[in-house]
C-alpha cells in the first residue's frame, strides 16, 4: 500500500536562522509590521510503500533521524496518510549505484 | 492535418515555410513531423535570418582545428594541446527565472565544450540588466548570479571572468551569456556525428520530462509580449550534479573505442541532435521515443523529441560496444539506454513502441531551413544621435566628485560582489584572478598529464619515481580569456562599435602578456525581421569580420539570440565577443596594478576629446549620443603587438587598457589594484585639443597606460618608436597614497607654454572604496 | 608516505588535493573511490572538498553513507589521520567524527575568495609545522561554512584546545568582518578529542604555490608528512 | 493577537527535483527500496499580529504569493492558528552579513 508522508523539519530553537531572518526583513521592509518572526525550515514529502500505516510512520521516523535532518541544528514532526498519487520517476542521477548496493 | 485551418502556426511555421515542408515531404506532414519541422525550422536551431550574414566572417588561420558548425570552436595550443570554447545565450529563460535560467545556460554551454572531448577548465560569463535602482532588475541580477555560481561551482569549474553592464535597454530583457573554455588533444576531437549503419544511438544521463518544451521555438524565436505567460514551457530545473557525473562519464568513455559522434541535447533536444547527428554523417537515424528513459507518464512521442530536459547527451556508439557505454555510465550511476540505430536511407524514422510516427530525411530538418535575406534599413535615430552638440554640456566643477562618481557607477566599479560569489580558483589554473583586465589560466597537460588533462588517471604506479621534492610548477603555457561588449557603441555605430568590442576584448588579453588567437560570439539583438534591426545586426558582423582579420582571430562559433525585444523595444544590439589568448609564457604575466613606488607611467596611444557614447556622459550627464569613438584597425594591432614585446621583454611593471572612464579612471583603477606601498601617483594629462572632460573621461580607443621602471625606460620609450607607437609619460608612481591627476594645456598666450591646473587629488582608499560599493551599495538594501 | 584522496559522485576537489601532495609536496597520493572500503596502505585520507551528491539536503549528509565513511570511521579510529577539507568537514560532521555542524553562509551568499587563519594550536599532527599565533594566507570556496556547535560543546573545544583556526584580519585579529560566513568565534577548522581527524573550511591545496597567490596550505601537508615519518621512524 | 501560520511550500508538478531525486537515491541505496519518491521542498513558519484569524489568514496568504515562494516553480499551502509562543528577537545576521567580507 502506498502511503505519502509530509515531513516537517524545522531548525531547533537557538540556533540561527539568516535565512528566516533575511525573508523576515524583506517582508518588513515590504511593509508588513506584523510579522515578528519567520523561521525557514524543509518540507519533505516521502511516498512509502509499507504493510500498514504503523509500518510507514515507524520507517519514516527511522529516516528522518537518520538522514533528513541533522539532530544538531534540525527537529521533526509528520504525518502519514494512504496515498493514491501518481509518481514520477527521479532524474536518474545514482540510480543504479543502488543496483549495484551501496549500503 | 486537416484539423486545423492554418496548422503552421501552431508550431510557430509560417505559409511559405510549410509548403515547403509539403514540398521536401511530397505529401502533408502529420502532427510530429510539423512538429519536428517547426522546431527545426525555428530560428534559434536553423540560424535562417542570420545564416547568410555570418558566412562574412573569417573563419580560418592555422590554429583553427575546428572552426563554426560543431557544438563548439578548438584551436590549437600546442603539438599536444587544443583548446575547445564557445559561447551561448540563455536569455529569455533567466528573465522569467533568473537563477534557473542562467543556471542552465552554464550547464547548456558546458555540455558543448565537453561534447567536442574536452574537459571544461574555465567559464566566464556576460551579463546584461537595467539600472540597478530598479529592484526587479537587483532581483534578476542577484538571482543570474546565484544560478551561475550554482552551477559552476557545484561542477568544479572556475569561472574566471566575465563582464557586466547595467542599462535601461536591458530592462525588459535582461542578457546573460556563458562562455566555457576546456583542453583536449588535438587529435581527439570528438564530432555530433552519426556514421556506420547498425550502430547505436544512445541516450546517456538524466531522465526526459516535459521541461522546456519549446522553449527554442517559442521562447527564444519570438519576442517578449504581456500575457505570455501561457506559451512558457515548466521552468526547466538544472542540477549540476548530475552533469558532473555526466561530464566524467563522458571523459571516461572517450578513452574507450565505443564512440562514433556525440552531440548534448540542449535547444529541441532528441529531434535537434538526431538529425544533426545524421545530417552531418549523412546517413539516417532510427529512434524509438519508448525506449527513452522518462521521468513522468503517457508523454507523447513529439514531447519526448521536443523536450529540453537538461543532462543529456545522444551518442552514436559502435555496435557491440553498448556495455561497456553502460558499464562506465552505470559506475558513475547514469542511465544510458539504446534508443535507436544508424540507418544508410538518410531518414530520421522516429518510431512510438515500434509504430512509425514520423519519417523524414535529416537534411531536410537539418539544413534546408529556408535562408531569409531580411530587408535593411539603417535606423533614423543613428543619424539624429550624431548631431547631438557636446559643446553644451557644463566641464565638472568638482573634479574631485566627478572621479568618484565614475568609479561608484556600477558599470565601472568593482565587480567583485559577481566573482566572489563565483568559485575562480578550483583546478589550479587561475594565474590572474578576476579583477584586472582578462583572467589567466595556466595549462599543464603536456607536462603533467594527470593534472589537467582530459582524464583522471589513477596514482602511482608501484616503482613510479616520485619528482624531486620539492617540486615547484612552472607551468609554461597559459590561456588568457576575456568577454566584452559595450554595446553602447555598437547601438551609436553598429559596424565599429562591434570592431571596437573585438579590439577592446584583444587589448585586455594583450595586457596580461597573451597573444589574441580567436574569438567566439554572441550576437544578441532584437526582431531580425525589422529592416532596423537587422541592419545592425548586418553591420555588426561587418564590423567584426574587418576587427578579426585585422587582428588575427578567426570566429571558430558563436550564438545568434535573436528577439531581444520587450513590447516592440529592442535591446541595444550586442555582439558579445568572447576572446582567447595564448601565454607563450606564463613568466610575463602582467596585471593592471602598480607595482613599485618611482616606476613611470606612460600612456601609449592618442587621446582625442571624444565623449559620444561614454560612461562619463551617461553618468554625469545623463546623455547617450554621439558616436562611438574613431577606431583604426591597423594601428590597433601595431600597439597590441607594441605591448606584447614590451611585456615579453620584461621591461614592464604593470600594463592597463583605457577603457570605459577613459584615462582618469585606467590610472584610479592602477592605483587601486595596486601592491601596497606604491599605492599612489602623480599623472598630468596632456590635453592638446579639445575639452579638458573629453580628454580626461573620454574613451578614445587604442590606449594603454603601462609602467616601467626608470632604468627601462629609454628601453621601452626606443620599442615603442620602432613600432611607431605613439606615446607619453604621464607621471610617476609614489607610496603617496593619494591619487593626483593634473591637466596641462597649451595656454591661450602661446601654444609653447603649458598650464597646468591640478584637477584631482584624493587619498586612494577613498578611491578605492568608491569603486569598491558600486555595486554593494545597490545589492545589500 | 602515502595519502588517500577520496572521490564520491560530485566531489571536485580531488584532482587538486592530488596535485598539491604528489607535485608540491613530493608525497605518493592515490583517489580512493566512494565505493571502495580497503584502506591499508595508506597513511592518511585526504576527504577533498567539492560538492559531494550535489550537496543536496544538507552538505555530506548522503556522502556520509558511503562505504569509504566506514572504512575511514575505522582508520580513525585507530588512530590514522583523516583531513577533511571543506564538503571533508561537512561529510566528518555529518558522520559524527567530528562535533557540530556547517550551516549556510550567514549572509546567504556563496564566497570564494582568500581569507587569513590563526593557526590556535600549532600541536596538532596538521600544523606543527607552523607555529602558534602564526597568520596563514589560504582561500575558502563555500556555501554552508557557517560553523555551527552548542555552547557546552563549544566550551569544550576551547578547553581542550581543538580550535585548530580562526578566520581573522592579516594580522590576526578575530573580528566579525575577518570572517567570510558567520562562523560561530570565527572557527575556521577543529579537530577531534584524539587528535587524528581534523576538518577545516578553507582549502590548504589551493594555497601550495606562489603563483596561485599563497604557499600557506603547504603547512597543513608537511606537518602531516612531519608527523607520519616521525612516527614511522619511532616505530 | 499572535498566530501562527505553517506554510508548506512544494515544487510545481512537472518541476524537476534534483534534491529529492539525489536524497531517495540515496535512500534507495540504504536499503529503503520502498521509498519510490522524494520531493523537497520549504517550510515556514510565520508568526503574525492580526485582529482575527481571518485577517491573518489572509495575510499570510498574500505573503505567500508575493514573496514566501516563486510562483513560477512552487506551489504551497498553509495552516493558520493562535499562537502563545514566546519570540526571539531577530539575529540581525543579515545586517551584519553585507558587511562581512572576504579579504
Ligand atoms: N559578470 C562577471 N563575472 C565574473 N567576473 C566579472 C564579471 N564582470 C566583470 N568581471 C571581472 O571583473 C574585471 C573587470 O571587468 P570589466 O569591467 O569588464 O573589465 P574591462 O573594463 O577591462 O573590460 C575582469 O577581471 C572581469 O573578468
Ligand atoms: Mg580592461
Amino acid at each position: 500500500m502506498l502511503f505519502k508522508a509530509e515531513v516537517k523539519v524545522s531548525l531547533k530553537k537557538g540556533v540561527l536562522d539568516p535565512q528566516g531572518s533575511a525573508v523576515e526583513g524583506a517582508v518588513k521592509s515590504l511593509g508588513y509590521t506584523n510579522i515578528p518572526q519567520v523561521r525557514i525550515g524543509k518540507f519533505i514529502e516521502v511516498w512509502v510503500e509499507a504493510d500498514s500505516q504503523e509500518g510507514a510512520e515507524a520507517e519514516v521516523k527511522e529516516l528522518g533521524k537518520k538522514i533528513l535532518t541533522n539532530p544538531i541544528m534540525e527537529t521533526f514532526t509528520f504525518t502519514v496518510a494512504p496515498s493514491t498519487d501518481k509518481l514520477v520517476q527521479s532524474t536518474g542521477a545514482t540510480e543504479q549505484a543502488s543496483k549495484t548496493g551501496v549500503q | 492535418m486537416s484539423k486545423f485551418d492554418k496548422p503552421w502556426v501552431l508550431v510557430g511555421l509560417k505559409e511559405a515555410e510549410y509548403h515547403k515542408v509539403i514540398e521536401i515531404l511530397g505529401r502533408e506532414p502529420n502532427d510530429v513531423e510539423l512538429q519536428m519541422f517547426g522546431v527545426m525550422w525555428s530560428e534559434h536551431c536553423s540560424y535562417k535570418h542570420s545564416r547568410s550574414t555570418l558566412k562574412k566572417l573569417p573563419t580560418k588561420s592555422d590554429r583553427v582545428l575546428q572552426g563554426p558548425g560543431e557544438n563548439a570552436g578548438v584551436i590549437k595550443v600546442l603539438d599536444d594541446l587544443a583548446v575547445a570554447f564557445k559561447i551561448e545565450s540563455h536569455n529569455h529563460p533567466s528573465f522569467v527565472e533568473p537563477f534557473q535560467g542562467a543556471a542552465t545556460g552554464v550547464g547548456g554551454i558546458l555540455r558543448d565544450v565537453f561534447t567536442m572531448g574536452a574537459r571544461p577548465v574555465a567559464l566566464l560569463d556576460s551579463l546584461r540588466f537595467g539600472e540597478l535602482s530598479d529592484p526587479k532588475q537587483r532581483h534578476l541580477f542577484a538571482g543570474a548570479v546565484e544560478g551561475i555560481g550554482h552551477y559552476g561551482n557545484c561542477m568544479g569549474i572556475p569561472t574566471i571572468g566575465g563582464e557586466v553592464y547595467f542599462d535601461d535597454s536591458y530592462k525588459g530583457n535582461c542578457l546573460v551569456n556563458a562562455m566555457c573554455i576546456g583542453i583536449l588533444h588535438p587529435d581527439k576531437i570528438r564530432k555530433g556525428i552519426a556514421k556506420g549503419a547498425g550502430n547505436l544511438i544512445m541516450v546517456v544521463g538524466a531522465r526526459t520530462g516535459r521541461d522546456g518544451i519549446h522553449g527554442a521555438s517559442l521562447l527564444a524565436s519570438a519576442e517578449f509580449s504581456e500575457g505570455a505567460e501561457d506559451k512558457r514551457p515548466s521552468v526547466q530545473v538544472g542540477d549540476p550534479f548530475m552533469e558532473k557525473l555526466l561530464l566524467e562519464a563522458c571523459l571516461e568513455l572517450f578513452e574507450t573505442d565505443a564512440v562514433v559522434g556525440i552531440q548534448d541535447m540542449g535547444a529541441a533536444g532528441l529531434i535537434s541532435s538526431s538529425c544533426e547527428m545524421a545530417a552531418r554523417g549523412d546517413v539516417g537515424i532510427e529512434i524509438d521515443v519508448r525506449k527513452v528513459p522518462a521521468r513522468e507518464e503517457g508523454m507523447k512521442a513529439w514531447e519526448f523529441l521536443l523536450s529540453e530536459s537538461q543532462e543529456r547527451m545522444l551518442v552514436c556508439v559502435e555496435k557491440g560496444k553498448e556495455s561497456e557505454v553502460e558499464a562506465i555510465f552505470q559506475k558513475w550511476g547514469l542511465l544510458s539506454a539504446v534508443i535507436g540505430t544508424v540507418t544508410d536511407d538518410g531518414m530520421v524514422r522516429v518510431l512510438d513502441n515500434g509504430e512509425v510516427v514520423a519519417n523524414v530525411p535529416a537534411h531536410a530538418l537539418a539544413d534546408e531551413a529556408p535562408v531569409y535575406y531580411p530587408e535593411k534599413q539603417e535606423p533614423a535615430y543613428i543619424a539624429q544621435m550624431r548631431t547631438f552638440d557636446f559643446t553644451a554640456l557644463p566641464q565638472p566643477e568638482d573634479w574631485n566628485a566627478t572621479l568618484l562618481r565614475l568609479l561608484n557607477s556600477p558599470n565601472i566599479g568593482s565587480r567583485e560582489w559577481i566573482y566572489r560569489q563565483y568559485d575562480h580558483m578550483v583546478l589550479l589554473g587561475t594565474v590572474v584572478a578576476p579583477g584586472g583586465d582578462a583572467s589567466v589560466i595556466r595549462l599543464r597537460s603536456a607536462a603533467e598529464p594527470e593534472m589537467h588533462g582530459v582524464t583522471r588517471q589513477a596514482g602511482l604506479a608501484e616503482g613510479d619515481t616520485l619528482p624531486a621534492r620539492p617540486c615547484p610548477i612552472h607551468a609554461p603555457k597559459g590561456i588568457s580569456a576575456k568577454i566584452d561588449c559595450n554595446a553602447r557603441y555598437v547601438y551609436l555605430n553598429p559596424k565599429r562599435g562591434t570592431a571596437i568590442a573585438v579590439a577592446e576584448a584583444a587589448r585586455n588579453c594583450v595586457v596580461t602578456g597573451a597573444t589574441p588567437v580567436a574569438i567566439t560570439n554572441n550576437c544578441n539583438f532584437g526582431n531580425p525581421e525589422k529592416p532596423e534591426v537587422f541592419w545592425t545586426f548586418a553591420e555588426a558582423i561587418d564590423g567584426m569580420a574587418e576587427a578579426c582579420n585585422a587582428l588575427g582571430t578567426p570566429v571558430t562559433g558563436g550564438n545568434v539570440s535573436f528577439y531581444n525585444e520587450t513590447s516592440g523595444q529592442p535591446i541595444h544590439p550586442t555582439p558579445t565577443i568572447g576572446m582567447v589568448a595564448v601565454h607563450e609564457n606564463l613568466k610575463h604575466l602582467m596585471t593592471p596594478g602598480f607595482k613599485n613606488p618611482g616606476d613611470v607611467i606612460v600612456l601609449l596611444g592618442e587621446t582625442k576629446d571624444e565623449i559620444g557614447g561614454s560612461e562619463y556622459a551617461k553618468v554625469i550627464h545623463g546623455v547617450l549620443a554621439g558616436d562611438a569613438p574613431e577606431l583604426n584597425l591597423e594601428f590597433e594591432a601595431r600597439l597590441q603587438k607594441a605591448v606584447l614585446a614590451a611585456i615579453h621583454e620584461g621591461i614592464v611593471t604593470a600594463a592597463h587598457d583605457v577603457a570605459e572612464g577613459g584615462i582618469a579612471v585606467a590610472l584610479a583603477e592602477m592605483a587601486v589594484a595596486a601592491k601596497p606601498g606604491a599605492r599612489g601617483c602623480q599623472a598630468s594629462i596632456f590635453v592638446n585639443a579639445g575639452r579638458i572632460d573629453g580628454n580626461l573621461f573620454g574613451e578614445s580607443q587604442s590606449r594603454i597606460i603601462l609602467t616601467a621602471e626608470r632604468d627601462n625606460m629609454m628601453r621601452l620609450r626606443s620599442l615603442l618608436i620602432s613600432h611607431g607607437i605613439p606615446h607619453r609619460l604621464v607621471g610617476d608612481v609614489n607610496d603617496t597614497d593619494r591619487f593626483q591627476l593634473a591637466a596641462l594645456q597649451p595656454g591661450v598666450e602661446s601654444e609653447f607654454i603649458f598650464r597646468r591646473q591640478d584637477l584631482i587629488d584624493l587619498p586612494v582608499d577613498e578611491l578605492e572604496k568608491a569603486h569598491k560599493e558600486a555595486i554593494p551599495q545597490w545589492m545589500s538594501a | 608516505m602515502r595519502f588517500g584522496v577520496t572521490v564520491f559522485p560530485g566531489t571536485n576537489c580531488e584532482m587538486d588535493t592530488y596535485h598539491a601532495i604528489r607535485e608540491v609536496i613530493g608525497e605518493q597520493a592515490d583517489y580512493v573511490w566512494h565505493q571502495d572500503r580497503d584502506l591499508s596502505g595508506f597513511d592518511a585520507i585526504v576527504i577533498a572538498g567539492g560538492f559531494s551528491y550535489g550537496d543536496y539536503l544538507r552538505t555530506g549528509a548522503i556522502a556520509r553513507y558511503s562505504p569509504v565513511m566506514e572504512s575511514i570511521a575505522e582508520f580513525a579510529d585507530k588512530g590514522g589521520l583523516v583531513l577533511g577539507i571543506c564538503n571533508g568537514f561537512q561529510i566528518l560532521t555529518e558522520a559524527g567524527l567530528l562535533p557540530g555542524a556547517l550551516q549556510r553562509n550567514a549572509h546567504l551568499q556563496f564566497r570564494c575568495g582568500w581569507t587569513h587563519l590563526r593557526v590556535e594550536n600549532a600541536d596538532t599532527p596538521f600544523t606543527s609545522a607552523a607555529r602558534k599565533g602564526q597568520v596563514l594566507k589560504i582561500p575558502v570556496n563555500h556555501g554552508e561554512g557557517n560553523y555551527f556547535v552548542d555552547p557546552e560543546t563549544l566550551a569544550e573545544l576551547n578547553a581542550n584546545n581543538q580550535v585548530l583556526f580562526r578566520y581573522t584580519t592579516p594580522s590576526g585579529d578575530a573580528t566579525p568582518e575577518a570572517s567570510p560566513n558567520g562562523s560561530v568565534e570565527n572557527i575556521a577548522g577543529i579537530i577531534n578529542k584524539a587528535g587524528n581527524v581534523a576538518g577545516m573550511m578553507p582549502h590548504p591545496e589551493r594555497a601550495v604555490e606562489s603563483i596561485l597567490g599563497s604557499e600557506d596550505g603547504r603547512y597543513l601537508f608537511v606537518s602531516m608528512v612531519e608527523y607520519l615519518t616521525g612516527r614511522a621512524s619511532r616505530v
